[in-house]
């Protein structure tokens, strides 16, 4: 055992490149019971570190032992359809990260040939209104108008911590009741549809309805990353009631 | 200091001036020259004499200047049709006047994609919230924005949309198909939501490269 | 059309058309130069000849790239650091890269040029699989990479270019010129084909195999 420094894998994919890499596996036939457990023991030393773990890592490793447990079905049925080799998929994915890998280091490539190049700094005719206005007028995206939008409206919450907040028009019973109908038709519905066009205090108002509903399990949440939209489905108790 | 520098021959010093100027993205001015100059990297340049490094510190300013209209003087002389003038802010390169004048005419050189704070602050809201009178995008900004609207009006990027049934029936405004344009979007729904921007704001303020140390078993070794 | 331009003084000529490409704001094509030179108000000039005036209309673009090239070669002698480059399929002033690269030992310059790996690949596929979105992005990569979409965003190499009729319309993204100008590249099609990347992956592959197999006969031999 020796300390050697890795840079940080950009996801399960690039960190099982690297095992395949570095015991030269054939990608064609990778012995997926002994990367698994490679896998696992890099997952389990992150535990250890107290790195946090993102869950794609975590959906690889079970997507492995669920291969490794299919490769271990009785030869016969794997004789059967030879393409259907378990690892056929994983094996896919990986060769077409292969691919955009290799395009990438063709743009490294492309880069320090321009690394030096520089193009001319600043186009300007009218010459003097760039005197006068050059630095306070910068060249925007919409994103930029965005967080222009996003800056002054938060400022706003902070400058004006007293708001007149008018929630008495809009019960808790109310948002649930809406939901419901809306769901009764929509069958799933995205948080954010939901919310659309909402004012704040409608839109918290709308969160805890949905909290209630899922508390009274007649509809369930899902969302498939920490900062994704969530979506509300139904559940069976709401569908018999 | 520059002795390095001073320490060039002086087309080179020119040159290498000129391209400071020339990629600049901000008018540059006499101190940025001379702190970049100090902070190039010139190893891999030995010097072809030492007749400038005696130049005393305080005339740095002036030794600078002395070469930029040295570089104007040779513009000028092989018919380049821009120079390098010196505006406020510092030196930039222009066109000259007499060939500048055909592309006065011309839409495209009307920089149209720069704007001050105060006026994409009033187009944000605008765009965000319109249709919206100008009492209300004032009492969003917190400050008086005839002058702003106004101008938004005249560069057609918003225009009015109609009259608000309020007292004094203030004018109500909306963005133009020019502002799409402008900001290369096809409607208003591609604007970023404010979730997205959110993201955005926030993954600025921890933009860092990370490295791991591992402990790496090695089963060959 | 152009006989207004082609009638005047070749060595005019030239320094108009270097005023176009000086300032414009991005690579300039041939047919917007034609285009501009055709509206251009020439009408205070007085033509002092009209031997190219018979040039076909179809030659227009040649004699226009034949002018450029006069031009850069007038850069080059008169010992400018910068010519004209052709990029993002249009004409664009840039350093020479004898000058360029005492700029790139600058932190403000060079950090512009820095891409971490994971940029890197994102761009490729997105580059590749335009208009795609994050969630497509991510299956490919196999990783969150909401970060990273976000700061090729806000370094203007991507651009939204519009939302897919998918659940949650997510955002649409695309390659900008400003991409094609940091990787020095005219258009798409200069990227490395992808089913040639694919046979080189695949070959890359089993030539590993091979290797392999080299490998285990000399451990035995």
């Amino acid at each position: 055992m020796y300390k050697i420094v890795l840079p940080i894998f950009e996801g399960p994919l690039d960190l099982l490149l690297y095992f395949i890499k570095r015991d030269e596996i054939n990608i064609y036939d990778i012995p997926i019971s002994k990367i698994t457990d490679e896998f696992l023991s890099y997952i389990k030393k992150m535990q250890e570190l107290d790195i946090e773990i993102a869950s794609e890592f975590l959906v690889m490793a079970s997507t492995l032992m669920e291969i490794k447990a299919k490769m271990l079905l009785p030869i016969e049925q794997k004789d059967i359809a030879e393409e259907q080799d378990p690892r056929n998929g994983l094996v896919q994915q990986l060769i077409e990260y292969q691919i955009f890998k290799e395009v990438s280091q063709f743009l490294e490539a492309k880069l320090e040939q321009m690394q030096y190049t520089f193009y001319r700094g600043i186009y300007e005719t009218e010459i003097p209104e760039l005197s006068t206005k050059l630095k306070t007028f910068k060249p925007a995206t919409v994103y930029d108008l965005a967080k222009a939008f996003y800056e002054m409206i938060t400022r706003n919450e902070n400058n004006l911590a007293v708001q007149s907040i008018k929630t008495t028009e809009l019960k808790i019973e109310d948002a649930i009741a809406k939901i419901l109908e809306i769901m009764r038709t929509e069958k799933q519905i995205s948080f954010k549809t939901l919310c659309q066009n909402a004012s704040k205090p409608v839109f918290v108002l709308f969160f805890v309805a949905i909290l209630e509903l899922v508390k009274q399990k007649l509809i369930y949440a899902y969302q498939s990353t920490f900062d994704s939209d969530i979506f509300l489905f139904l559940t069976s108790k709401f569908q018999n009631n | 200091m520059i002795e390095k520098f001073l320490s060039l021959d002086k087309a080179y010093q020119k040159q290498i001036l000129e391209t400071l100027i020339f990629a600049s993205e901000q008018p540059i001015t006499i101190y940025e020259i001379l702190d970049l100059l100090d902070r190039i990297d010139f190893s891999e340049i030995h010097s072809k004499n030492d007749a400038h490094s005696s130049i005393e510190s305080n005339k740095h300013n002036d030794y600078i200047k002395h070469l930029i209209e040295e570089i104007n003087h040779e513009l000028v002389a092989t018919n380049r049709p821009y120079l390098i003038i010196s505006v406020a802010n510092g030196y930039v390169f222009a066109t000259r006047n007499e060939f500048g004048k055909f592309l006065g005419s011309l839409p495209q050189f009307k920089n149209k994609k720069r704007f001050s704070k105060a006026m994409l602050e009033t187009l944000a809201i605008i765009a965000y919230k319109q249709p919206i009178t100008k009492p209300e995008i004032e009492e969003i900004r917190g400050t008086n924005s005839n002058e702003i609207v106004n101008s938004l009006l005249e560069r057609n990027l918003i225009k009015i949309v109609g009259r608000k049934d309020t007292i004094g029936r203030p004018f109500m405004y909306g963005t133009t198909i020019e502002f799409l344009k402008i900001f290369g979007i096809n409607n208003l729904n591609e604007l970023p939501n404010l979730d997205e921007v959110r993201s955005l704001v926030e993954a600025q303020n921890k933009r860092e490269e990370l490295t791991l140390k591992i402990d790496f078993e090695d089963e060959g070794g």
